[in-house]
């Protein structure tokens, strides 16, 4: 029995701890360490080789084997340390199957990255696919909604994906990772499996336009749930498109794949794909009034800037992208952590109600100042790093219309986050939350240590690239060229490096200096809210003096028409389809046999699975 | 232009003032002295007529900014504020205001021969007659209206006056604010309230005298809602409250 | 303030929020409060709110005696003082019977006219402004105090110039005036380039002033709009042609007219008009020297002067529009009642709320400042 | 200047009004208050009278009235009209013309906050000017501003130091400070 | 170029207090022109000095909460820091340690900093200027962005130091100005947005919002500012410099090759009213875009 073996137990065991014991707070708790002892097996594994599970089972011929791997153990580092710190979080949730789904969630998604062949990552894709219907069922009504939307488009992401199995069985005879290196196939074959495998698995991964789901499914629901998922879930989507290209279609066969002849292939495809998803759903988050649903339209987006990371499949792109899921899934943790906590004090997270709690949820913002940081990618969080590293990427390879596209979406990105930051803590404090609390410690600490984690692999990068180069060396790329305060980029096209200790020390030394001249000019003193200019008049209390619905209204009075083109045309075409296919099956219903019926719903399945 | 004697009792002799402490912070309160009389926001609130002739003294003709002196949009910019003409009683509520949040050192000029006793509309229910029992007034700038030449020379002279470190009225605001809070409620009612903490302010600016407070501030502490800064308060409780 | 008003009660769950435009504020024009309850950056409503210049004039006026009052009037309006003057004398002749010499019919619209050169150009000024050009603020305004100079040269004021009183006007031109005047209305109209480089013809600004605070003539007619406001809807309207008072009937001018009825189209017709006083200037420069005779007609003890029984309208056209004064007497040492219609008082007051409703934040100064609104006339 | 002839008729058609030509151009009406109003529909339907100029209020206390005067303009007919309406001074209510015309809205406001006169029917009666003041309406004839601004404010010190030094040494003016108006409070 | 650690550390004090002065002549040079245009003497020549000195020197402070103390703090601070990225002859700094997109990152740090600070001023007068600078700042960092592509790809490096190399070792003909002209053109758009002056002072805008930002600044809060304002104009005309016009041989190259980029924004500024915001954003949009994009096309196909 090794390392693994004994994660995926405890794993299996937390599932059942958690469904026995979960109801009392101390029940909690020990649930909290039980990740924090998942965590610590998982260093007992060693991330530079590939090690293999001793359990596997043989279905129809095949053995199943689970096994581990560089990029397995940066995923499942993620997963764990999202788990442990929603677990925190969630300490004062009574409702059991969050924590029961929270747990199931964390198995499913370590046996899917456990995976060692194509039937087994299908399995357990089903499993994390399911799994996660658990943690997006804890809201309110609205959130039951989300969820059915959610799996119609899982079941048909997960049909397709099933759909591109068969095919590779059916054309290999084999299901293990190697059977498609080892027969190679014919390039539209090739290009029928990227549909299937790259499409199915970007439901998960909310690419476009596979994204209208997510933002209402993963925001709307319990807190720790909503840490969770976003944290996360989403990036085994990712996880499954990278194993894909690093099995199935690697990106040099996707770069011979011309969808329009000697212009524009399959990969150039994806990386507007990547592109898309960075800007769309970033804008869509800027004109969103719920706290929670900014955040998770934020998810989308950052998905983007992965993806585009590992389709540049180079040593920093790549390390850019796998970078970004770490980063990320620490600082949108962050963020719905301090979200929920207002809404954990206050009620709600309309943005339009809320305002200047900085006075009273000190700490909860200081989380969200280190979160929006990190995640509108300014020095000295680590997001920064990632985004750095993904332009560089763009640059070396020439993708100035990409690259631009990236920057948009940053751009976009500090104005919402801005925006959430400005409309809940800062401004004017309502009156209605003068006597509001800070969050309590289960929630403010776990919020405290992500914060320190966040500036820590913002400072020294090191720290964090040393896993993405083991990632990365696991899918057969150079690793890249890292130090403890930066990279390294001799051999790349564009060169330049980044020491991010010394821009810190730097940084930090310049707020030194500010400091001291600051202090040095005199004392100040708090005034009270409603001594505030008002144009010579009298604030009273009763004023709404505070700005913050539609908040860029300049910028919407241009790009407001814009939002029309968003991708709920094509959500709606699919329903009509369905709707359209549902009524001819009634009717066939009335008319004909049972067996005919059967078959056309299987059709329209399939159908809607390939589109 | 002439210059009213104002009932402002500077607290301490400037000359004494001038000649404690070492060579070094001599020469550094005149450097800040110095820099701060040659460099005059004025806060731009048209009061009255008189600030039809602010146009011509800021712009080419007579050019304030040679001076240094330069109109700044809201009472937290400014240094000056410059009462240009009768203050009518709505007005005067603004402008008291207005001085209020202004930071000090802050000069009061009052322009027009309104200012002084209420000029030609002396009879008027609705202006005050006298400012500076409402605020102290560093300079007065008599007639109707002054002319550019005599804003600029006015001002000229509030610039000496802050070189050699005599323009501290805006002290007499804090140390005797029962004196002019007692002319504000007589004239506003007894519930008149800023939101502005002055006490508080000449308490945290170690300006508070035996006349700071009195039986006016005993009165606005009977109607006054008090108006406390928003401290940052970490009021953690573990209460597992769930929604 | 009242101290209930700390009272807090729930806030409103609006979308909207309020911004006071003043009275402290470089967006507005003098003295004067526009409230204004914006969503994002709409204007959901706006309301005006005057008095912070109020002095009570018209109560002050039945006080003081008739010739006494003179001194009071032009401070109703501080950047065209002028005209009140010459409507309070000239009501003041008609209760009288009064015949005023036509020399000082003269001079006085010699005085109403560059009273309106130096009200216009202010107004550039002002506008650019709020559009955030200062330079024609700072070049119309030096300008400006060039006709100041003037003023102050035959009246011994620069702004307020109590030139007038019931009868005539107090003083006759001194010697060389009517050559420096022409000299300054040479140099004006070289200026006009100058401006129109910077100003008129400046695409930036064109962009921002068309279509801003647009209004129709019908709905102009309706909120009572005067003066170049009106005319900048295409109707010819101006009290000089339609109610001739003092010589205008004798002189040679157009009412230049705009189509747009917008910000644009109010700064175009007073450029217009500012060319329009200079070509009547240039007339009274030519026929002055030629018309002779008392500069004042003779009136009775001025410190018991019992004006008889009566009233008067007085109806002139100020730089901002039409200006009535009515006027009442019972035959006694003071008037009875004075009422001042300022064209400000539809303009500031009820266009402007029309207005600025449904307009943008950024829109909301210009349009107070190009309809040149005029707040002590509102609160007089 | 002669009365343009349609307006003979249309004056002719109402009874009870008093016409006068004062002036050039100039047209006094009295009308009884009851009718006040159908005379200004009158005028602006069928005499082009579209621009109500201004509506001015006079207090005549010894007669317990407020006379109450529309000035309208026609530039159809070049004439402004005065219409002169008497009410009585107590309770001092009338009918809003708003309907008829806009600009009647700010006059019957200011005319309400400056002599409490209520008008029936316009849209806005709220105090506009005098919105922070407490007293009776400031232009009616009873109130005597003199003696509230003597009860609210003081005056300025006219007798500085220096001037009582001149005094003392027997300069100065000759009349005595406490008769002067201004030293009156500063000496209290 | 390998240097000490003393000495570097001298740099890195140097070059921050060299900004600082250099940006003071650069606000005086910019109100003196102002004034000359329009026909005024202008202010003395100490006047920036003499502001900030009395600014903080105030003796009554007001503050909104510790967040509007550390906005401030953040704004000087972050432009300290990116003047030590930013290489001036005989100086590199940190620069190579850092490169342009972190500069330009490190450049957004005060405009962060200042939003925090406004945003607890509760005030939405402060609120709508942040709101409408992020939106300039949307609308001029994307010409700016090609404008850094171009440079990436015509220098084969994002860092300052070897552009600056590659331009001198070149004399002129290898300036970015002359490589790439259109790039040059967009970037001087993109200048003229990121100084903020008009037409696209959106969001000072005095007759709307009150100057915005610095509605509720008093004292060393707006000391604190016109600190920043000295830094915002030395460094964005220095960065214009090193891209486009070769850096500077010497510091008497590099002043007068930075005054005089300076010159253009400023006289642009006192001819223009300022734009709407949309309007700013669709100018911003369409042309230095364009520009940009054309220059990319250019350098594409050289």
């Amino acid at each position: 029995m090794n390392a693994l073996d004994l994660l995926l137990l405890t794993s299996l065991g937390t599932v059942l701890f958690s469904v026995v014991f979960s109801a009392s707070l101390t029940g909690r708790m020990l649930l909290t360490m039980l990740y924090a002892v998942q965590t610590v097996i998982l260093f007992q594994i060693d991330a530079g080789t590939e090690m293999v599970s001793s359990f596997g089972f043989e279905i129809f011929n095949h053995a199943l084997g689970l096994s581990f791997n560089g990029l397995s153990w940066f995923f499942a580092l993620i997963t764990l340390g999202s788990a442990f710190f929603a677990a925190w979080y969630g300490l004062n949730q009574q409702q059991k199957l969050l924590h029961v789904g929270l747990s199931a969630n964390v198995f499913s998604m370590l046996v899917l990255l456990s995976a060692g062949d194509f039937l087994s990552l299908f399995i357990a894709w089903e499993l994390v696919s399911w799994s996660g219907v658990l943690l997006m069922v804890l809201g309110k009504q609205e959130s039951l909604v989300a969820t059915l939307k959610y799996i119609t488009y899982a079941i048909a992401g997960g049909m397709a994906v099933f759909a591109g199995i068969i095919l590779i069985y059916s054309w290999t005879g084999s299901l293990a990772f190697n059977a498609v290196t080892e027969n190679p196939l014919s390039l539209s074959q090739y290009g029928t499996l990227a549909i299937l495998l790259i499409g199915g698995f970007s439901v998960k991964m909310a690419l476009l336009p596979f994204h209208l789901w997510q933002a209402e499914a993963y925001a709307l629901t319990s807190g720790p749930a909503s840490v969770f998922l976003g944290a996360i879930s989403a990036r085994m989507g990712l996880f499954a498109i990278v194993i894909t290209m690093m099995h199935v279609v690697d990106l040099k066969t996707l770069d011979s794949i011309f969808l329009i002849p000697e212009l524009f292939t399959f990969r150039d495809f994806l990386i507007w794909v990547a592109a898309l998803s960075i800007i769309l759903p970033t804008y869509t988050a800027l004109r969103q009034n719920d706290a929670r649903l900014l955040l998770a339209w934020h998810g989308i987006g950052q998905g983007g800037y992965m993806m585009l990371g590992l389709l540049m499949y180079d040593q920093m792109g790549s390390a850019g992208g796998l970078l970004h899921v770490f980063n990320y899934a620490s600082c949108q943790a962050i963020l719905f952590m301090s979200v929920f906590s207002i809404l954990h004090r206050t009620g709600t997270t309309n943005l339009n109600q809320l305002g200047g709690l900085v006075a009273r949820m000190p700490l909860s913002f200081l989380a969200m100042l280190v979160g929006i940081i990190g995640l509108a990618g300014l020095p000295p969080m680590n997001g920064f790093v990632s985004k750095w590293l993904v332009y560089r990427s763009l640059l070396s390879d020439g993708m100035a219309i990409v690259f631009l596209a990236s920057v948009i979406g940053t751009l976009g990105t500090i104005l919402s986050v801005y925006k959430l930051m400005h409309n809940s803590f800062l401004g004017q404090l309502r009156v209605e939350h003068e006597h509001v609390k800070e969050a309590p410690w289960s929630m403010t600490v776990p919020m405290m240590l992500l914060a320190i984690i966040i500036f820590i692999t913002g400072v020294m990068p090191g720290i964090s690239l040393e896993l993405v180069a083991n990632a990365q060396s696991a899918i057969g790329l150079t690793p890249v060229d890292y130090h403890l305060g930066g990279v390294v980029s001799a051999n790349s096209a564009i060169s330049g490096d980044l020491d991010m200790i010394w821009v810190v020390l730097v940084l930090f030394s310049g707020f030194g200096i500010a400091a001291i001249l600051f202090l040095s000019a005199g004392k100040s003193r708090r005034v009270h809210q409603l001594d505030n200019y008002a144009g010579g008049h009298f604030l009273n209390a009763n004023n709404q003096y505070q700005y913050s619905d539609n908040f860029y209204a300049g910028l919407m009075h241009i790009i407001k028409p814009w939002y029309r083109y968003s991708f709920k045309w094509f959500e709606g075409a699919v329903v009509s389809f369905v709707n359209l296919a549902a009524v001819f099956s009634r009717s066939f219903f009335n008319q004909a046999h049972m067996l005919i019926w059967m078959l056309v719903v299987v059709t329209t399945v399939m159908a809607v699975a390939i589109i | 232009m002439k210059e009213f004697p104002v009932p402002v009792q500077t607290a301490e002799d400037p000359s004494v003032k001038k000649q404690s402490g070492n060579i070094f912070s001599n020469v550094f309160d005149e450097l800040v002295r110095f820099a701060q009389s040659r460099s005059l926001f004025m806060l731009h609130y048209c009061t009255g007529c008189g600030a039809i002739e602010l146009p011509p003294a800021m712009t080419s003709r007579f050019d304030m900014e040679r001076l240094g002196i330069q109109p700044m949009v809201t009472p937290r910019q400014a240094d000056i504020l410059l009462i240009t003409g009768y203050v009518s009683v709505k007005t005067l509520k603004r402008v008291i205001l207005t001085y209020e949040q202004m930071n000090a050192p802050k000069y009061v000029i009052g322009i027009c021969s309104c200012t002084v006793n209420g000029g030609m509309y002396w009879q008027s229910y609705a202006t005050a007659k006298k400012l500076n029992d409402y605020m102290p007034v560093d300079l007065y700038i008599a007639g109707c209206m002054p002319r550019p030449e005599a804003v600029i020379s006015g001002l000229r002279q509030l610039m000496e006056k802050i070189k050699i470190g005599e323009a501290n009225s805006w002290q007499d605001y804090f140390k005797r604010y029962d004196y002019y809070l007692g002319n504000q409620q007589r004239l506003f009612g007894e519930t008149w309230q800023t939101p502005t903490d002055i006490i508080g302010e000449s308490k945290h600016y170690s300006l508070h005298t035996p006349e700071t407070e009195g039986e006016h501030t005993r009165l606005l502490e009977l109607h006054q809602r008090p108006l406390e800064p928003l401290e940052m308060r970490l009021g953690l409780s573990e209460k597992t409250e769930d929604r | 303030m009242r101290a209930e008003n700390y009272e807090p009660k729930q806030h409103p769950p609006s979308h909207e929020y309020e911004l006071n435009f003043g009275p402290n504020h470089p967006g507005i024009e003098g003295n004067y409060a526009l409230k204004v309850k914006l969503h994002g950056d709409t204007v959901v409503s706006a309301r005006a709110d005057a008095g912070y210049l109020h002095r009570g004039f018209e109560k002050l006026m039945e006080q003081r005696l008739w010739i006494q009052n003179i001194a009071l009037v032009p401070r109703i309006c501080v950047p065209d003082p002028s005209p009140m003057e010459v409507a309070y004398s000239m009501a003041v002749e008609q209760l009288c019977g009064l015949d005023v010499p036509e020399r000082a019919q003269w001079l006085r619209v010699m005085q109403l006219e560059m009273s309106r050169i130096t009200a216009h150009l202010f107004y550039f000024g002002g506008h650019a402004a709020t559009t955030g050009m200062y330079n024609p603020m700072f070049w119309g305004v030096a300008d400006r105090d060039l006709v100041l100079d003037l003023f102050e040269e035959l009246t011994g004021g620069r702004v307020y110039c109590i030139y007038n009183m019931p009868g005539g006007v107090r003083r006759d031109i001194p010697e060389g005036f009517l050559d420096r005047l022409s000299r300054l209305l040479d140099y004006l109209e070289s200026r006009l380039p100058e401006y129109d480089n910077l100003f008129f013809t400046n695409h930036v600004l064109i962009n921002r002033a068309k279509g801003t605070g647009q209004m129709s003539q019908h709905q102009a007619l309706e909120w009572a709009v005067t003066g170049p406001n009106l005319r900048a809807t295409g109707l010819q309207c101006d009290v000089r042609r339609d109610d001739p008072y003092l010589v205008y009937d004798e002189l040679e001018f157009d009412i230049p007219v705009e189509q747009g009825g917008d910000a644009l189209a109010r700064t175009l017709v007073r450029r217009s008009e500012l060319q329009q006083s200079i070509r009547i200037l240039r007339q009274i420069i030519q026929r002055l020297p030629s018309i002779k005779g008392p500069i004042r007609a003779p009136i009775p003890n001025p410190l018991a002067w019992n004006v008889p029984a009566g009233e008067a309208y007085v109806r002139l056209e100020s730089s901002k529009g039409e200006l009535g004064w009515y006027v009442v007497s019972n035959g006694g040492q003071k008037p009875y009642r004075v009422h001042v219609r300022g064209p400000s008082s539809m303009h500031a007051v009820q266009v402007l709320e029309n207005l600025a409703k449904g307009s943008r934040l950024e829109d909301v100064a210009q349009i107070m400042f190009s309809l040149d609104a005029c707040p002590p006339e509102v609160d007089r | 200047m002669e009365k343009p002839i349609h307006m003979e008729y249309l004056l002719n058609e109402l009874a009870n009004i008093k016409v006068r030509n004062e002036r050039q151009r100039r047209m006094r009406l009295d009308v009884p208050s009851k009718e006040l109003p159908a005379v200004l529909e009158l005028l602006k339907g069928r005499a082009g009278f579209m621009h109500l100029s201004a509506i001015s209020c006079v207090d005549w206390i010894d007669e317990n009235q407020f006379e109450l005067v529309y000035h309208l303009w026609s530039n159809q007919v070049s004439t402004l009209v005065s219409a002169h309406t008497r009410i009585e001074r107590d309770p001092g209510v009338y009918l809003s013309v708003y309907d008829l015309y806009k600009p009647a809205a700010f006059w019957e406001r200011d005319i309400h906050e400056m002599y409490g006169v209520f008008f029936e029917g316009s849209p806005d009666m709220e105090k506009f000017i005098l919105t922070e003041w407490d007293g009776p309406p400031p232009m009616r004839k009873e109130f005597d501003s003199e003696a509230w601004v003597n009860d609210h404010f003081d005056w300025q010190n006219y007798r500085p130091d220096w001037l009582q030094e001149i005094e003392q040494e027997g300069g100065g003016i000759a009349i005595l400070p406490d008769e002067q108006r201004f030293s009156r409070k500063a000496e209290e | 170029m390998h240097i000490g650690l003393g000495e570097l550390l001298i740099e890195l004090t140097l070059m921050p207090l060299v900004a600082f002065i250099v940006g003071m002549l650069m606000v005086l040079m910019m109100r003196r022109v102002g004034a000359r245009l329009q026909r005024r003497v202008g202010p003395p020549f100490f006047q920036p000095l003499y502001d900030i000195i009395k600014l903080h020197s105030k003796e009554t402070q007001i503050s909104h909460g510790l967040i509007h103390d550390i906005g401030i703090i953040m704004a000087v601070g972050g432009y300290i820091a990116a003047e030590t990225l930013l290489p001036v002859p005989g100086m590199n700094g940190i620069a190579e340690k850092g490169g342009l997109i972190t500069l330009l990152y490190v450049m957004m740090i005060p405009s962060l900093g200042l939003a925090l600070g406004v945003g607890q001023c509760a005030n939405p007068n402060g609120s709508i200027g942040i709101s409408r600078a992020l939106t300039a700042m949307l609308a001029y960092d994307i010409p700016f962005v090609i404008v850094m592509a171009g440079v990436a790809f015509i220098y084969g490096t994002t860092n300052l130091v070897e552009v600056i190399n590659i331009q001198q070792e070149g004399g002129i003909a290898a300036w970015g100005a002359v490589q790439m002209p259109f790039m040059a053109l967009a970037g001087l758009f993109a200048l003229q947005g990121m100084l903020g002056k008009q037409p696209f002072e959106v969001y000072v805008a005095p007759a709307e919002i009150a100057t915005g930002p610095m509605v509720e600044m008093g004292g060393k809060y707006l000391g604190g500012l016109f600190v920043m304002q000295c830094f915002q104009l030395y460094t964005a005309s220095v960065l214009y410099v090193t891209l486009f016009l070769g850096g500077g041989e010497n510091w008497l190259f590099l002043l007068l090759k930075a005054f005089a980029v300076l010159l253009i924004p400023i006289s642009i500024a006192f001819l223009f009213p300022r734009f709407k915001t949309d309007d700013l954003v669709r100018l911003m949009w369409k042309w230095p875009v364009l520009l940009g994009l054309i220059g990319l096309v250019l350098i594409n196909y050289r």
